[in-house]
């Protein structure tokens, strides 16, 4: 596959592995955390850090919007789907994530709640459109990047006058979140010397979004791809920022991302949307402007308006550590569950569901490296 | 997050609002809403069934050629051992 | 509409394969159930033991060990390319008695059909049974077929049971694999699963990818020929190569080490599981099988394999070690490595 | 709750057999089947070969010729009075292949499960299936699970195959009725069918009938060495002792007569089939048989019937008559004639 | 059981038989309609021709409600249980019965209409009190018999406010289709010595109800109970009426009928419904004040009124002689299609699918009889 | 036409709209809705789950005598042929 294979290529990766262990200064650490959680899938599931030098470590960020949900939103949508004659259609990722009380929306579809898997937003257009009786609620998550697809999808509805369609809207932010985590740095434990920056939210709001962490935080940024070759390169581009300056924010993916991201999409995205004043983050807690609702013209569309779905706080599972997890402060084998009774087969945290959660990237592809485990290969 | 993998466009609808991409040898019908002045040839970035946006290939190479400089630069003799 | 008149075996009409529907008395035991027999089953199923009419069907099996293994065959849509749920009931159990090295006697085939349900489809899926079971060899000799209410089924499933005979001197086991065994595949992998995925709808993409169901049996008795002392052998059906080598590793008692480089994929199976966030890995076969031998004998056993045409792209994909954790792991293509683990849940396309 | 804690399996959480379902993950083939089929099927079902672990089960028959049949089990309530699908499945192959005058040696067991059933129920009905097979003496030694999407299942359904030995001698098959026959039933007729309906919402009348679902393969043995020259066996099971007297009649092209007043029927079943309009003589068994025997050989054969507790109730209802029609015909308790025709449709109750 | 077994025993039967064939006169023949169909069903499943003297002969009549429901009106509630999302749910004997072009009700079922067997309209009002969100609709179809539980729906529907509840009413009147009958003589081909009157019928009508029939008609009627004792004991009565007059109404079911029938179920049934002016019967042609609708107070229980369904003419089946089987004018064996294409597992006419439908009774019970069929005991 | 059956009344309920029959060992639950001064003990005509009438002990035994008379007096010895 063209603009994949190429970034896949194992002499580079070689090439560029070398370049990095000659760039780090020995006696420095390098603490980079990738903000997304493509980041953390790539570097697992290609083995990055196996050609890493030993001071240099990548820490996890928040960037799974499947992570980052809390509880009580999800507690809200299996209400929805349990308890209204509603069809509630998501992405795969959120089925098995569990809520307060080990509730899923797969286990919700199991005792009888019409929840439906669905790979794109026209898809739940196309449910809604052939059973008009039938309320089609789609239950919206993402970033950036996914909130577009979401924008599409009411504009469409209200064009047909689709009445029977309607969603429910989780959309959230990613700058506010980085900068929350950013600040949160003395306070928290954690100690960040660069970012890899988001790649695909970034071709939507554009690299100069993130201009506040060199500005705001002093620290170097580099917008990264998700192939295996773009992270070995980004990691490079920071360490040679960390060394040498000036901090500012770099542009790794430039075959994708602009400095000033889609227009198109971000205008569509003003009109169908506005900001929440404030909103949980699972882990970073609640966070001004870092959110998305659905904008008053369009309020017909509003699963949050139409349908009375009370929100308690939801509960989370004891010993969880994934609000930490989540802030780079721990590493998923801190976890006293991790692996021990947390798998994902039987996850107690969205971090062990997402396969961009950083405890089942552990789990999946780094397991016999973490602590416990010694599975040596004979 | 946000997994979305680069497409060629093989084919645009009438409308101009979907096309058909082309990737690996599988096809697969997307929209073009959220994106300007596609035409086909054009790989875009394919997410949820939507293009993201183009993918420009002078930068693709530049950035390939930036990478095989850096790896040349520091030549395989000194090739750490990464563990 | 049904040709009127009587037919032979005392029917009034025949049976309406064209616009015709399963109804609830075709399975009630009465003489509709007694038509869709003769008519649709038989007729195509035709063979001496399933002639004797009976419950249960007589034979006097060949001397030796003799293997029994039964499946349940679900799947959506019954019709996908390069199979549908008839071929893929014939195939997979031929290929469950065919892991034990066993030559296949005999299939047996129980069907659930749901209310509603076409006759010329059922027609169809018989008719490509029938096919699948002459090609191979193996005769369905004795059946049955039930009918439930419309929303208390999907369509048809079909449960097969296969018999075969194990050649002496064969002892082919899921516990035998040992540190230094050579892992070893029949083909490129994923290719059923992504043909499947191709017709969900909404997935809807349009692929050249046909499903890879095929019976091994015959390909199984080459190995044999060749390596009379093969360790293991299992076809990664569901969960895919990534959960059977797992299932080997925890029945033996080992680890193994794969090679990402060396294991087949087809182009269009990796695009349609990058499109889709799935690992290949983890997707379904229908027509490849694992084999673990000793190292010794790898050579001669992929040699075997690659001169039949169900194993031309065999290759061998890594080893077995000793790992009290019984991890199967993997070196990247990329140069790292990683846990190749048991499936968790159902793999299900996602867009993080 | 799950108890929590590491399994020796590797499992992180024992299965919550109080109060979980099944999921779509229990069919997926990745762990959590693994532990299904770990902490639930082997538990109830432990046998040297199921332990085997493979997809197939390595066994090395007793000498002569075998038998091989199946039968898919839907029933609904999955749990009734006298017994449930569990239970059933087992007798109900058993029978199949007793009905050949065999002895059954291995039954393999192939499951259909649907997303959302109760694991309670699972557990339950898979402890009632080893209870039946541990004492007919029949193990299950190999399966399958398969879990469909809700909706597109009915709670459980069960495919089971059975192999059985037929002793030397024994030469029993549906083909074999000849004028002059003695026709006999091993006890009364339409329990189970009852047992069924009164559970039947709606319907809800209460009863003490109880299915008679049994094992009949040691009555069987006891019949064959009374009279080793038994013409036909079968269990009047769907469609009833009607459907199958027809069938017997067909295949060895012979009519029938019968006597209404010396067919065992509970008078709790005749009241039931009086109120919903049906006709006991079509109404389910399951744990009955009938015989077929030379005239001369019909006391015998009584006596070792009667002297089992399964035949107690047996009796001589009728003979076998040349008819070019095969019709099976009856001799009212009033002392007219009618027709004991097959079974039309699904037998359904009426108000006319 | 009590009330059944003595009316079905093998000795008394011998010395009624004795007396028929004494009673008799050798040289004249009795020709008896029972119009009944449940007395069609107990002549046949009990034997009784074979006891019967040669020159006395059983002629069926229409007495089966599912036999003469008219196929357009089975065409109407097809239409709704497929058009319409209701829960079209009536007793098991309507089923299989063949509408236009061979469609039935459960043939509606496989193809995904919600159709539901009932028992007792007890059932119904619970389907309707278990879903208030669902439409459920009664096909009701009866004699005088079966009517008032009908009305007892009804009433009890309305007394709850069940607003999903509705009823799609057929129910006929056995009077008016005997005097047609009767009336049909002479034009018809037919002669009828006497009539075994209605069992069940009578026992909420009362036997007066039949008055006309000697009155008008000068022909003699008993009322008769289903057992085969009843059957030939009225038979004996019809004889001895026949030889010696004079004609009148004798009743021999008088342990359930009384000359006035049930007061209260009468009662109940006037409130409840209303006659039509006129009705189609099958073979008997369209009725004067033969069938009931829903009366006026209670119209928003009736389904006709509720849902717009369109009644085209139905379309019989070539060949198919219902029509004259019903009226007793041919006996099913004079039917061209009797056992070579019809039959009850394909049933082309009504009068095959019922139990009490003669064709079907011939077929099951009695068919070796019949021409064509030789079918010798050995 | 009309299934009904005979059963006796063993139990009725407090509201007297419902009882249970017993018929040769089976019990079920009845309408009471159509008939009138129903009693413990009575039998009843049953139709689709509603009694439509009493049955009269009287009536039944009467009936019965009459056909054992109808058929004494018409001995055995004469009994025909009836093919
Ligand atoms: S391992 Fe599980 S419990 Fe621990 S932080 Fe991760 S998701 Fe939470
Ligand atoms: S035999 Fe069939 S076609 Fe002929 S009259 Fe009877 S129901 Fe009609
Ligand atoms: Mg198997
Ligand atoms: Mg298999
Ligand atoms: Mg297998
Ligand atoms: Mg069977
Ligand atoms: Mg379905
Ligand atoms: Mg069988
Ligand atoms: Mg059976
Ligand atoms: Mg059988
Ligand atoms: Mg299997
Ligand atoms: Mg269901």
């Amino acid at each position: 596959m063209r603009y994949v294979d190429e970034f896949r290529d194992q002499d580079l990766a070689r090439g560029l592995a070398a370049a990095i262990a000659a760039a780090v200064e020995p006696d420095r650490e390098y603490r980079l955390m990738e903000f997304c959680g493509g980041h953390t899938h790539a570097v697992f599931r290609h083995g990055i850090p196996d050609l890493m030098p030993s001071n240099l470590r990548f820490l996890h960020g928040p960037g799974c919007p499947v992570c980052v949900l809390p509880m009580a939103r999800l507690d809200q949508a299996i209400r929805l789907a349990l308890e209204h004659p509603v069809t509630l259609c998501t992405y795969g990722d959120l089925l098995r994530v569990p809520a307060t009380g080990g509730q899923t929306l797969f286990k919700a579809k199991a005792a009888g709640a019409d929840v439906r898997l669905i790979y794109s937003t026209q898809d739940a257009l196309a449910l809604a459109r052939r059973d008009p009786d039938r309320q089609v609620v789609f239950l919206a998550i993402g970033f950036e990047t996914t909130t577009p697809p979401t924008a599409v999808a009411i504009e469409t509805a209200r064009a047909e006058g689709l009445a029977n369609f309607s969603v429910l809207c989780n959309h959230v932010l990613t700058p506010p979140a980085l900068r929350a985590i950013l600040a949160s740095q003395d306070s928290g434990g954690l100690r960040i010397d660069g970012i890899l920056g988001p790649s695909h939210v970034s071709t939507l709001i554009g690299s100069e979004a993130y201009r506040f962490v060199p500005d705001e935080f002093g620290l170097p940024i580099v917008i990264a791809g998700f192939e295996p070759l773009d992270v070995m390169h980004a990691t490079l581009m920071l360490v040679d920022q960390i060394n040498r300056g000036p901090v500012r924010v770099d542009n790794q993916y430039r075959r994708a991302v602009t400095a000033s991201g889609n227009a198109k999409a971000l205008a569509l995205m003003a009109e169908v949307f506005t900001r929440r004043a404030a909103f949980e983050w699972r882990g970073l807690g609640v966070l001004p402007d870092s959110a998305l609702a659905i904008a008053e013209p369009y309020a017909d569309f509003d699963a949050e308006r139409c349908f009375a779905v009370r929100v308690a706080p939801g509960r989370e599972v004891k010993g969880c550590d994934c609000a930490s997890v989540l802030r780079g402060v721990k590493t998923p084998t801190d976890c006293r569950l991790f692996g021990r009774v947390c798998t994902p087969d039987n996850p107690l945290g969205a971090c062990m569901v997402s396969s961009e959660g950083a405890c089942a990237a552990y789990w999946s592809y780094g397991r016999f490296r973490g602590a416990g485990a010694t599975g040596q290969v004979a | 997050m946000c997994l979305a993998i680069p497409a060629q466009i093989i084919a645009i609808e009438a409308d101009g609002r979907s096309a058909t991409v082309a990737l690996g040898g599988i096809h697969k019908a997307v929209s073009l809403a959220l994106i300007e002045d596609a035409v086909v040839g054009d790989y875009v970035l394919l997410h949820v069934g939507y293009a993201l946006s183009k993918i420009s290939a002078e930068e693709a190479e530049r950035t390939l050629a930036l990478m095989v400089e850096a790896g040349l630069f520091e030549t395989a003799p000194a090739a750490p051992d990464a563990r | 509409m049904a040709k009127r008149g009587s037919t032979d075996r005392g029917f009034t009409a025949r049976l309406d394969l064209r616009n015709g529907a399963v109804e609830m008395g075709h399975g009630a035991g009465g003489r509709a159930m007694a038509q869709l027999i003769d008519e649709l089953f038989q007729r195509h199923l035709d063979n001496p033991l399933l002639r004797q009419h009976n419950d249960q069907a007589l034979f006097t099996p060949p001397p030796g060990r003799l293997v029994i293994s039964t499946d349940g065959h679900v799947i959506t849509p019954l019709f996908f390319p390069g199979g549908d749920i008839g071929s893929l009931a014939v195939h997979g159990t031929i290929n469950d008695v065919a892991m034990a090295g066993a030559r296949p006697l005999y299939l047996a085939a129980g069907f659930v059909l749901e209310e509603g349900f076409p006759l010329a489809d059922l027609d169809r899926l018989v008719a490509s049974m029938a096919a699948a079971s002459r090609s191979a060899g193996v005769p369905i000799v004795t059946g049955d077929t039930k009918v439930v209410e419309r929303g208390k089924g999907d369509g048809c499933f079909i449960t097969t049971t296969g018999l075969g005979v194990v050649p002496d001197g064969v002892a082919i086991s899921g516990d035998q694999a040992r540190p230094g065994d050579a892992v070893l595949v029949s083909g490129s992998l994923g290719d059923h699963g992504v043909a499947i995925l191709s017709q969900r709808e909404g997935l809807g993409f349009a692929t050249e990818i046909r499903s890879d169901s095929a019976a091994l049996h015959d390909l199984v008795a080459a190995m044999v020929a060749a390596v009379p002392g093969i360790h293991c052998l299992r076809d990664p059906t569901r969960g895919g190569l990534a959960t059977t080598l797992n299932e080997l590793a925890r029945q033996s008692g080992v680890g193994m080490r794969l090679r990402e480089a060396a294991i087949p994929i087809q182009p269009a199976v990796a695009a349609a599981c990058e499109l889709l966030g799935l690992d290949p890995l983890y997707v379904a076969n229908e027509g490849k099988l694992v084999a673990i031998c000793a190292a010794d004998d790898a050579d001669i056993l992929l040699a075997a394999m690659r001169a039949h045409p169900l194993g031309a792209q065999a290759a061998r994909i890594g080893e077995v070690v000793a790992d009290p954790h019984r991890f199967v792991q993997m070196e990247t293509r990329f140069g790292g490595q990683r846990i190749v683990d048991w499936l968790a849940g159902e793999p299900l396309p996602r867009i993080c």
